[in-house]
């Protein structure tokens, strides 16, 4: 069995995201470890908590954050790459935080060292 | 040394599968998901299926109604494919 | 934000960062380091002088390692340290001697 | 923060200098890597060649100018800059680029270099 770090990099509109969560799930499933998700470009758009789907589409935002949950995989987000696109944990009047606090605010040395620790990256 | 070469657009559409293609060895193989999965049908994948290990999810197959009669696509369900990720020494995404 | 020097508001972040670096002027790099309890001498203006000639090249702060790769290229070795940089400034060479020499603010992540 | 293990990786650029912030979000990847002092290498094919070429003005079109970073990639120890031989003919583009140093690898040569790499990123 051997640790992954998975590198997500796209939004959640996007099927390919709901690819690399089955894919996070399937990990665990099959008995290997996954020692953090690192969110990148679009993909930290995943981590907005005001996110909504229609009740009867899967919403991906929600489905990370359930994700977490139950097997506290840490979601690592670049904050940097947030920051750019609208996510903010400032608690500041002007803003409004929106980071869900299933994901960690992380920048990209979280992900040096995700990939360096884990026995295999799998950019999805 | 191997490298699995992930494939997830169209060619299409792009030129991902191309500059795969371009670079791929006889040693690595080809994982095609997402709307990689169309490339079953493309004229530069087949040319190189005699050389190259293809394989195709299943679950993405499936969802967009192709069929693959073509014996030489491995189809591999998601389990299969984190299998060959593990086996992989590396992979490299193509997106 | 703002600082008021020579009469005029010269508007930054909240922390001190100019928001146009070509508001920067040698006049008022003091002003933004006395707000950071610095007071300029010959060592500092060397590499403040330095980070804003890289920036204005490069178009990037260079971070810590890079900045003492390039110091030790033009000012050899004794220069180019970590310990005498953070001598100079405290609070990080990155962060204070970019914010002096009028650059924007590092990105957050780095 | 300093992790105790060593990789070596591999950004591969794949797209044009505009395409939407892939080329800036993989420099800022790659400077943060070197900064870790991981062994960087870059990448540059199919569009991604576009990266590399010399003479580009980004701001008059209302881009950051990261192009001019490419320049000061030495002091970061980035000195292993592949661009694909291939994808620059097929594109007609001169070999004046943005690096102090790079080196042109037709695609034979661009694999065997990428295999070198234990974790490959793609942008």
């Amino acid at each position: 069995m051997s640790s992954f770090a998975l590198i997500v990099t796209t939004s959640p509109t996007d099927n390919k995201t709901y690819t690399a969560l089955t894919f996070a799930q399937q990990l665990l499933a099959d008995g290997h470890s996954i020692i953090g998700i690192f969110f990148y470009q679009d993909g930290v758009l995943n981590a907005n908590q005001y996110v909504q789907a229609p009740s009867d589409e899967v919403n991906l935002y929600q489905a990370w954050s359930t994700f977490q949950k139950q097997s506290a995989t840490p979601l690592h987000l670049c904050i940097t790459a947030g920051e750019r696109r609208g996510l903010t944990d400032s608690n500041e009047v002007a803003f409004s935080h929106n980071i869900d606090d299933h994901f960690t605010i992380s920048g990209l040395g979280e992900l040096v060292v995700l990939t360096c620790k884990a026995d295999k990256v799998i950019q999805l | 040394m191997t490298i699995l070469h992930i494939v997830r657009s169209s060619a299409f559409n792009d030129n991902k599968l191309e500059l795969c293609l371009s670079i791929v060895t006889e040693h690595d193989s080809i994982f095609l998901i997402d709307d990689g999965v169309y490339n079953i049908a493309h004229p530069s994948l087949l040319k190189l299926l005699d050389r190259i290990e293809v394989f195709a999810l299943t679950e993405h197959t499936n969802a967009r109604a192709l069929n693959i009669d073509n014996k030489k696509i491995r189809t591999a369900d998601l389990s299969a494919f984190v299998a060959l990720t593990d086996n992989a020494e590396k992979t490299i995404t193509w997106q | 934000m703002a600082i008021t020097f020579n009469n005029q508001q010269i508007d930054t972040d909240k922390e001190g960062y100019l928001l146009n670096i070509n508001d920067w002027s040698a006049e008022l790099a003091p002003v933004i380091a006395a707000a950071d309890n610095i007071n300029l001498t010959e060592d500092h203006w060397q590499v403040v002088h330095f980070v804003r000639n890289f920036y204005l090249e490069y178009k990037t702060s260079p971070a810590i390692r890079a900045l003492i790769k390039a110091l030790k290229a033009e000012f050899g070795e004794e220069k180019a340290n970590s310990r005498y940089l953070y001598r100079l400034f405290p609070k990080g060479p990155a962060k204070q001697a970019t914010k002096i020499a009028g650059l924007p603010k590092p990105a957050r992540c780095i | 923060m300093m992790s105790d293990q060593v990789k070596k990786y591999a950004i591969v650029n794949t797209s044009a200098t505009f395409n939407k912030f892939n080329a800036k979000e993989a420099l800022d990847a790659a400077l943060i890597l070197a900064s870790y002092e991981m062994p960087v290498a870059l990448y540059f094919i199919g569009d991604g060649v576009y990266q590399a070429q010399k003479q580009q003005n980004a701001e008059s079109i209302g881009a950051k100018d990261f192009i001019a970073t490419f320049k000061a990639l030495g002091f970061y120890d980035i000195e292993d800059i592949y661009i694909s031989a291939d994808c620059l003919s097929q594109r007609q583009l001169a070999t004046e680029f943005a690096f102090t140093d790079a080196k042109l690898v037709s695609k034979e040569e661009f694999a065997v270099r990428l295999n070198q790499a234990d974790v490959i990123l793609t942008f």
